[in-house]
């Protein structure tokens, strides 16, 4: 029997770049755009077949390290799975200008699947800089540039402190001992660099913006895929249950916590679907923090970690990308209902009710903040579930608004039908949020798999849902009261202002450049020159003072009178 | 056209007396401490004499021992003619006449006088060789005869562009340029005179150089003479 | 004479033997000239490639070298390592540039002049390159100096002369100091011949310190001017009233190059472990570092295109100088390796630049919207490069960025990161507006569809070589592991540089 | 025939043009043409043969008359005799050769042949003897046909121009002869070589030192001694011009040099090296500033050389301490010396065909001169570089010899005078240079771009000049070496 | 005071006039005779040097010294009076500097 090559992993995710390429020339773009559904297909086999252990490709970059086991399997699974879903679902409804927006798409995508097969610091960093700068285009698409303005700033600067922080690993994985102040700046950077990428809590000022403007194919590979992309950076670069990470544990899960009740609170106020589910993947990003935060606290803990944050990516990620594409089928959809229904079932998931895969993920996950050092432990046993209350609402609102979006929005808004393979996007989607936990692979996701189907855990999982349940309810009953609360907090909450102000300063500068006229090259000669010319004048009177035959002889006489005295004294 | 000032401002000359006592005592007293003593050459020349070829040493230094300085000497003499010449020419290139006015008396007196001159120089030649004389006093007498023959209007300008004027002007260094590089064919140095030839060589240089002189010094006249008749007539007789 | 000497001298002898043959057609037989001119750059880039190849061969204790004697100096070259990367890239750029001159000066005037003069730059630059000692260094680097001018000033108007008169006040004294320093060393250090890892005598450090940092700071002075550092640069943005092929490989590689690579020379060949020991190296890195983000700071107000691009210069430059700079090997192969990508980068964008001048006579930025529709070759391009000097991967920019980043916590200065994070930042914030006005946002009407139909979207003897310099840029960065990738051989040259 | 070649070497180089002079005259002008270009033809293996010779040999000591010194006159050539003599047969040639185009045969230029070859070879004369009254003889030889040669035009500023000079020149002459006739008194010889070895600190030689020099001083033209120099040599006609700067000035500084390195080096006498070496730096500053400020090119020019004149005299103060800054200074002066001479008789010879094309010289006329006369800007152009001192040219290597000789000596401020001489040099180069290539006027354009109407040959001859004072600056070596055969003792200390 | 010293003295007077006349007058002829005053003074030291040793006989080679420089003195002079001669013929103004003419007199003439 033949052994699959390991770096056969990458080849294959690099395999989206031909439909790149093919964009680019005119002759190949319609087959490039077909070819496009197919492109994630060999990442996911190769996710399949490729056998875990590692290949240097030393010609490739600075040297590359090509390193598959379970996690990236695992990430390049998911994305395989979102990619080729969001290409479906981009062949029923394509956007304007499709074959500039499927080679963006593409390179986004072998980006984002090549980051998942390789583990040196160089070669991640180009491939997440190869998905994170494209997918520009695809969340600008549609002309919202303040949107898409927000998007850069945040990829920029956490390309910027990304690359900082990967100096520093980079250094370190050459054997150079970075020192007491340099060691932990690298990781405090790569903390803060992927957290953008996971719109952690302060820098996740982009996330609700983009996800609102972009179509939903980017939001759906975005949401399911590319942030969970800062995931795996985080499970790759953070130290792995090494003592230098402990001092980062505490606050790290400090700030997920944060996130996860943050994002709840500020969701619900939401009123476009979009927007809420952009924090509800921020409140999710929230819980996967805590995991690896415990991990950095609590070093034995680092394994238990790193399968939970995999788990819950996998899980969060399935789940985001079905709401999003069932956001806008429900949108297009004539028996809306339908569509709501299937929404429903990840927006369960999400919220971890029994039987899904939210209840596997988070039970994976309870296994490490188990093993959380000391407030934590309990803190955490307390608050994962009030989380799960939130997360429960945020997702009752959103079916809300898909729900009642007719009396909200135009009806032109549901321009065509669904075509069939969007709806076989989601299809996929939906199976996969079904079934992906309980078919995988790994030991501790089958058996949390089987724990949580007996009644203890059962209950566990159910209660925060049925209270988040009622409370929505409640809230519904109440009604008019609470609509006030619509919207009270934009999106991008406190990044709103700032947002606006830089809008308006660009808008302001594009105003004024359009106004001056080209620049004159020709310009006065300064004050000093004429200064200079006159003192040039003065040197030509003394200068013809020299000339003059008096002057000339007396000089003559001069120099001989003190040369005859020079003699006279030597 | 304004007239030169007689002399310069007060202050200048003030300068100048000041700066002219200053070098006049340094020189003073650089010239009053030469040693008394020093003999220079003379020794070294009287006990050279002999070899020389010729009886008086002054020749002696001028024409063999020191006979490139000479050399040398007659290029310049050659060198000034040929500068004067080229200041005099007009912008054409060519001389003016000399308005001659015609003097019975003066032709008459130089008719007579020319050939006694001409005469004395070749006495004063001759003599070079023991006593005091030789080449250039010959050649002076030879050209006041000649400045005689122009005055009374017998040598023309028009001669200056003639070649036997040029040849007998530059004959006089030809010649000794021929010696002396003849010499060196010999197998001597630059100047070296065969101990037994020296004598007729030199007379040779110097009969030549006396022919050289005086076709000078006939030339500068001529020369420096026409412009200033030009002059004469252009700007109404100004001072 | 061997192969390896006769390749030494034919690189550098072939520029000026061009411009003696161009300068000899004379202006109208166009023709002929190109010939002579792409014939001598071919020459020159196999002459170069060859001495590469006998460095490599030679490497690193028998570099083969010839000369002849000059002021008990001497006047010679060698072909080592570090010289023949800068020559290699001078001379196969050139050929290119060529090629791109050819159709950018077509309808020019008095294209003998710049053609000649333009030769002989090059032959000084690589002259300069493969120079053994200070004094052989010195005396290319001052003809190069003269040899641009002409070229400053090409279109002779008032601004050209004025632009010509600001570099000449900036590179003339420059010159002096550098010629004092040169001489000062000589003096105290006996001929200098530039050796791996430093050729003063380490004991000089305690017997002339003081004089030694003089030195450093004159030499410095010199070079700093052509290497546009803070605050010498202020002629590279005037210069950009020269005709495009001239900012393209002199203000973006051979000259400006001519400086940082005479401060590697001096730094890593002369001083080595003394220039530490003095703490002028740290000095010196400080001040390219904030030459790092002043450059780009500046560079984002320019709306002039050429402006913007020469700034970023200033900025890029002291990469290297930084890199140089820091007792690391890794951040000094990273420095040197900048050399290479950047000089494809930029020469890239200083094509575009002249390209889109040429074809849809845009000047400024603000010119530019949906620029990519009417131009998508020449943007494409122009985007690649851009990002690269954003040190966006795998575009080569990245990788001596990495190597410097890398180099940065070897040498245990933190502060070197965050210039460098910074930077990235101010960079993608004057480059990708650039971008973005090309492709994301309307283009004007007469653009919207594309250069006119059946024709192309410029003059493709401009647009292949511009096409041609960017995929160079993005294969040094793809393959920059391979075994003569300028980054593997900036990393060779670092290991024998730093043997402290 | 070869060895008697040899023998008679030093002869046969003054003789040659000795002998053309008056058959130049003699032959009238079409015949001059011929003879002064055969002469300088025949000059150019002699002089290289000498230059091997004193290489090879050391130095070479010819006794005219058989004589030798005390008694008769050596004509004697050491390393910096063949030096001077080889860029005097160099420059010659191409100056020749220029003039045959620059005067072609109109009949009023007809003296030019012959007083041109005086000129010549009474400055070969002067940089051979061994004699100090012979070389006053030499003087006033180069003088008198350098004045005649100034007043050629008879223009009138040429006329009062050479009036100027030669009454100068006369009176340096006559210091110098004043000098002679003292140390005759003191030491009863004149020739060099006695007098080298009986020379001693002295009331009256030094005082008869003290004349000679100022003498000199003044036929050099320095400082502020150089009042006769820019009007004689900016009216003189321009292969006239490029003579007298490139070697006529040479001329009295070599003695100068002779008397104060050489001969006269045991009696020297302190505080005149210093007085010296400031007037040159003087001459440098003061003389780039008013080279700066002129409106006609060939006036620039001269200025420009009555600054260069200035780094001639830093060699002074620098020789005096000896060792290796003595060694440095001495080669850097002469080299100096020499590339100047290449360089500036090219800027003359240039400025000379910018006249002959536009029938004026002024510097803001000559915009587009690159395009209508490329040779002519390119030469000066090469030539700029060298007085910039800028590599690579002769200028260059003497620089750098004379900084590094003043950062020996521990003296550094010269170094910062020749470095600011450079940058002043560059400033009033590039007034010119610069509007070679504007295209102001508007109309430039339209203008025909023939090659010029100056036939090749003259704008050939410039060209070389110029290219080989660059070459000087890479390939100066052996000429180094030449300067430094049986150099002065006090600069031969160490040989490098 | 010997008579050497007189001969001597009175050359070193002699270029000491010449040269008080070469710097005060300004019309070219006093100008060109103040040099030859000069070179006389110094042909006088030589004469003198030549016959200092008292007894022997002159030693000739100042002598000699002193004829060459006077026929160098000759042509010079001559050579300058054309000079000047003809500057005045071109300009009317027999001196060097334009400073050197009387205003009131140019008004006459």
């Amino acid at each position: 029997m033949v052994t699959v090559p390991v770096w056969l992993a990458l080849a294959a995710a690099l395999v989206p770049l031909l439909v790149v390429a093919g964009c680019a020339l005119p002759a190949t773009r319609d087959l490039a755009r077909r070819m496009l559904v197919f492109a994630a297909l060999p990442a996911l086999a190769a996710a399949v077949v490729v056998p875990d252990g590692t290949a240097e490709i030393d010609w490739l970059f600075i040297g590359t390290f090509v390193d598959f086991d379970a996690t990236g399997r695992a990430f390049l699974a998911l994305s395989g799975v979102i990619w080729t879903a969001a290409a479906l679902y981009l062949a029923a409804h394509p956007p304007d200008r499709p074959t500039w927006f499927s080679g963006w798409f593409a390179l986004a995508m072998a980006g984002n699947l090549a980051l998942c097969c390789v583990t040196d610091p160089a070669a991640f960093y180009t491939f997440f800089a190869m998905m994170a700068l494209p997918t520009y285009a695809l969340v600008a698409h549609e002309g919202d540039r303040s949107a898409g303005r927000a998007y850069m700033a945040f990829t920029v600067v956490g390309e910027a402190l990304l690359v900082c922080g990967l100096f520093v690993l980079g250094a370190t994985a050459l054997g150079i001992d970075p020192g007491p102040v340099l060691g932990p700046a690298g990781i405090g950077l790569v903390l803060a660099a992927f957290g953008v990428k996971i719109g952690a809590l302060g820098l996740h000022g982009w996330m609700p913006v983009s996800y609102a403007a972009a179509p939903t194919v980017t939001a759906a590979a975005l949401a399911g895929s590319m942030s969970k992309a800062g995931v795996l950076g985080l499970i790759r670069f953070l130290p792995a249950g090494e003592p230098t990470g402990i001092p980062f544990g505490g606050p790290v899960i400090a700030f997920g916590v944060a996130a996860a009740f943050y994002g709840a609170v500020v969701g619900v106020v939401q009123v476009k679907p979009k927007v809420v589910l952009a924090y509800s993947s921020i409140s999710q990003f929230g819980l996967i923090t805590i995991a690896l935060g415990v991990g950095l606290a609590e070093p034995v803990a680092w394994l238990f970690a790193v399968s939970a944050a995999t788990v819950y990516s996998v899980h969060h990620g399935l789940a985001k990308a079905a709401l999003f594409i069932g956001e806008d089928i429900a949108a297009r959809a004539r028996r809306r209902w339908l569509a709501v229904a299937g929404l429903a079932l990840p927006a369960l998931a999400l919220a971890g009710a029994p039987l899904a895969s939210g209840a596997v993920a988070k039970l994976v996950l309870k296994e490490t903040t188990a093993l959380a050092p000391g407030v934590w432990h309990d803190a955490l046993e307390t608050l994962l579930p009030l989380a799960a209350v939130g997360t429960t609402l945020l997702m009752a609102r959103f079916l809300y608004l898909v729900a009642t979006r007719s009396l909200s929005e135009p009806a032109e808004a549901r321009s065509e039908a669904p075509g069939t393979p969007a709806i076989l996007s989601w299809a996929l989607l939906l199976v996969a949020v079904a079934g992906a936990l309980w078919v995988w692979p790994m030991t501790e996701v089958g058996y949390a798999a089987q724990k949580s189907l007996d009644a203890h855990y059962l209950w566990l999982a159910a209660w925060p849902v049925l209270l988040g349940v009622v409370a929505a309810a409640a809230t519904w009953a109440v009604g008019d009261r609470t609509r006030r609360l619509e919207g009270v907090i934009p999106p991008a909450d406190v990044y709103a202002p700032l947002l606006r102000r830089v809008d308006r300063a660009v808008e302001r500068r594009d105003r004024a450049v359009r106004q001056t006229p080209a620049p004159q090259a020709v310009t006065q000669p300064p004050a000093t020159m004429n200064r200079g010319a006159r003192l040039l004048d003065r040197a030509g009177v003394v200068e013809n003072g020299f000339l003059a035959w008096a002057t000339a002889a007396s000089a003559i006489g001069a120099l001989t009178v003190l040369l005859l005295l020079l003699a006279a004294r030597g | 056209m304004g007239k030169v000032t007689p002399r310069s401002p007060r202050a200048i000359r003030i300068a100048a007396l000041a700066i002219c006592g200053g070098v006049g005592a340094f020189l003073a007293r650089a010239v009053l401490a030469i040693p008394e003593t020093e003999p220079g050459l003379a020794p070294l020349v009287a006990a050279n004499l002999e070899a020389s070829g010729v009886k008086n040493a002054v020749t002696a230094v001028l024409l063999n021992f020191r006979g490139y300085d000479t050399l040398l000497e007659i290029a310049v003499l050659m060198l000034a003619t040929i500068g004067v010449l080229s200041l005099s020419v007009t912008q054409s290139g060519t001389w003016d006449p000399i308005a001659v006015r015609a003097d019975p008396v003066l032709s008459a007196l130089t008719r007579f006088l020319a050939p006694i001159m001409i005469l004395v120089s070749g006495y004063l030649l001759w003599a070079g060789e023991h006593a005091p004389g030789g080449a250039f006093q010959a050649g002076s007498v030879l050209g006041a005869a000649g400045v005689l023959l122009a005055l009374s209007g017998y040598a023309r300008p028009a001669w200056l562009s003639r070649f036997a004027l040029r040849a007998a002007i530059s004959v006089g260094f030809i010649v000794f340029l021929a010696v002396a590089i003849g010499e060196m064919i010999a197998g001597g140095l630059l100047l070296e005179y065969p101990a037994d030839l020296a004598k007729t060589l030199m007379l040779l240089v110097e009969t030549w150089l006396t022919v050289s002189i005086g076709a000078i010094l006939v030339s500068l006249f001529i020369a420096s003479a026409s412009p200033a008749e030009e002059l004469r007539m252009r700007s109404g007789g100004d001072r | 004479m061997t192969w390896e000497t006769t390749a030494l001298v034919a690189g550098v002898a072939a520029p000026f033997l061009t411009a003696v043959l161009i300068f000899a057609l004379g202006e109208h037989r166009h023709a002929a000239r190109s010939r002579v001119n792409l014939a001598g750059a071919a020459l020159t880039g196999t002459a170069v490639l060859a001495a590469a190849a006998a460095a490599l061969a030679g490497a690193p204790d028998a570099y083969p070298s010839v000369g002849i004697a000059l002021l008990d100096i001497g006047f010679s070259l060698r072909a080592d390592m570090l010289g023949t990367l800068f020559a290699v890239v001078a001379g196969v750029l050139w050929l290119i540039t060529t090629v791109y001159a050819i159709g950018y000066m077509s309808h020019a005037s008095d294209r003998a002049r710049f053609f000649g003069f333009f030769s002989v730059c090059v032959g000084s630059a690589i002259g300069i390159a493969l120079s053994a000692n200070l004094l052989t260094f010195f005396i290319f680097y001052e003809i190069l100096t003269l040899a641009t001018y002409p070229l400053v000033i090409h279109s002779g108007t008032p601004a050209a002369l004025k632009g010509g008169r600001t570099y000449l006040t900036y590179a003339l004294p420059a010159g002096g100091a550098l010629a004092v320093g040169v001489v000062w060393l000589n003096l105290i250090a006996g001929p200098v011949e530039f050796t791996a890892g430093g050729s003063l005598d380490p004991v000089l450090a305690s017997t002339h310190a003081g004089s030694l940092i003089v030195i450093f700071a004159l030499l410095m002075l010199g070079l700093g001017v052509k290497a546009a550092l803070f605050p010498l640069h202020g002629w590279l943005p005037a210069a950009m009233v020269a005709p495009a092929p001239v900012s393209s490989l002199l203000h973006a590689v051979a000259v400006v190059k001519a400086g940082v690579f005479g401060i590697a020379r001096v730094v890593l060949e002369v001083y080595g472990p003394l220039g530490r020991d003095l703490g002028v190296t740290q000095v010196l890195a400080v001040l390219a570092g904030f030459t790092i983000i002043f450059g780009s700071v500046r560079a984002i107000a320019q709306d002039d295109f050429k402006k913007r691009l020469a700034f970023s210069t200033i900025a890029q430059l002291s990469y290297i100088t930084l890199g140089v700079a820091l007792a690391s090997p890794i951040a000094i192969a990273g420095g040197i390796a900048h050399l290479a990508h950047h000089a494809a980068m930029k020469i890239t964008m200083f094509f575009t630049a002249g390209a889109v001048a040429e074809e849809v006579k845009a000047y400024r930025v603000s010119e530019f919207d949906g620029l990519g529709k009417r131009m998508p070759l020449t943007m494409t391009a122009f985007s690649l490069a851009a990002i690269g000097i954003v040190g966006v991967p795998p575009v080569a920019g990245f990788t001596s960025k990495w190597l410097l980043g890398v180099g940065g916590v070897d040498a245990g200065a933190g502060w070197v990161i965050a210039v460098l994070g910074i930077s990235s930042v101010l960079n993608a914030a004057y480059f990708f507006p650039i971008i973005h006005r090309a492709w994301f946002r309307t283009p004007k009407p007469e653009w919207a569809h594309g250069p006119a139909s059946g024709k192309p979207e410029g003059d493709m003897r401009m647009i292949v070589p511009l096409v041609i310099t960017a995929a160079i840029g993005l294969a040094m960065g793809v393959f920059a592991g391979m075994d003569l990738s300028p980054a593997s051989w900036a990393q060779a040259i670092a290991g024998w540089e730093f043997p402290w | 025939m070869a060895e008697w070649i040899m023998r008679q070497l030093p002869a046969l180089i003054i003789l040659v043009p000795f002998t053309a002079a008056p058959l130049a005259y003699l032959l009238g002008t079409r015949f001059g043409r011929p003879v002064g270009f055969i002469s300088a033809l025949l000059s150019q293996p002699l002089a290289v043969l000498l230059a091997i010779t004193v290489m090879r040999e050391g130095t070479l000591r010819y006794e005219v008359g058989g004589w030798g010194g005390p008694l008769g006159i050596d004509l004697v050539a050491d390393g910096l005799t063949a030096t001077m003599v080889l860029v005097t047969t160099v420059v010659g040639l191409f100056v020749t050769i220029y003039a045959l185009g620059y005067f072609g045969d109109r009949e009023r230029y007809r003296f030019f042949w012959p007083l041109w070859l005086f000129l010549w070879g009474s400055l070969l004369a002067l940089f051979f003897s061994g004699d100090i009254f012979n070389l006053y003889v030499c003087l006033e030889l180069v003088s008198m046909s350098a004045v005649a040669l100034v007043g050629l035009t008879l223009r009138r500023e040429a006329l009062v121009a050479a009036m100027r000079y030669m009454l100068a020149a006369i009176l340096g002459s006559l210091f110098y002869l004043f000098g002679v006739a003292l140390i005759y008194g003191a030491f009863g010889s004149v020739d060099m070589q006695t007098l080298r070895e009986i020379v001693r600190a002295d009331t009256t030689a030094q005082a008869a030192l003290a004349l000679m020099t100022v003498g000199l001083v003044l036929k050099t033209a320095l400082f502020p001694l150089h009042f006769w120099l820019p009007p004689a040599h900016s009216n003189a006609p321009s292969p006239v011009s490029a003579v007298l700067s490139a070697l006529v000035v040479k001329g009295s500084f070599y003695i100068l040099v002779r008397l104060w390195v050489d001969v006269a080096q045991p009696m020297a006498f302190p505080g005149v090296s210093t007085v010296l070496g400031i007037l040159g730096a003087t001459a440098i500053i003061w003389g780039s500033l008013q080279a700066f400020r002129q409106e006609r090119l060939k006036m620039l020019v001269a200025y420009s050389t009555v600054a260069q004149i200035g780094y001639l005299f830093l060699m002074f103060p620098l020789v005096t301490g000896g060792g290796q800054a003595a060694t440095d200074a001495w080669m850097g002066g002469i080299f100096h010396a020499v590339s100047h001479a290449l360089a500036k008789s090219a800027m003359f010879l240039a400025a000379g065909l910018v006249l002959a094309r536009f029938g004026h010289d002024r510097i803001d006329g000559l915009a587009g001169l690159s395009r209508r006369a490329p040779m002519t800007a390119m030469a000066f152009g090469l030539a700029g570089v060298t007085m910039m001192g800028l590599p690579p040219s002769g200028g260059f290597v003497a620089k750098w010899l004379l900084i590094r000789a003043s950062i020996e000596a521990g003296q550094w401020w010269w170094a910062v005078i020749v470095v600011t001489g450079g940058l002043l040099a560059a400033a009033y180069v590039f007034r010119v240079v610069g509007p070679f290539f504007s295209r102001e006027p508007e109309g430039i354009d339209d203008l025909d771009l023939d090659p010029g109407r100056s036939p090749w040959a003259m704008e050939g001859a410039t060209l070389a000049l110029a290219i080989g004072a660059l070459l000087l600056g890479v390939l100066g070596q052996p000429l180094l070496d030449l300067i430094m055969v049986s150099a002065p003792a006090l600069v031969a200390g160490v040989t490098p | 005071m010997s008579q050497t010293d007189l001969y001597t003295l009175a050359g070193a007077a002699l270029f000491i006039i010449g040269l008080y006349g070469l710097m005060t007058r300004p019309h070219l002829l006093h100008k060109v005779l103040a040099l030859n005053i000069s070179s006389a003074g110094v042909f006088f030291v030589l004469v003198g040097i030549a016959r200092r040793v008292p007894g022997t006989t002159p030693d000739p080679l100042p002598h000699a010294m002193v004829l060459t420089g006077i026929v160098v003195t000759v042509s010079s002079t001559a050579f300058a009076l054309a000079l000047a001669k003809r500057i005045y013929s071109e300009t009317g103004i027999a001196a060097l500097d334009a400073s050197d003419v009387d205003a009131e007199e140019n008004a006459g003439g």
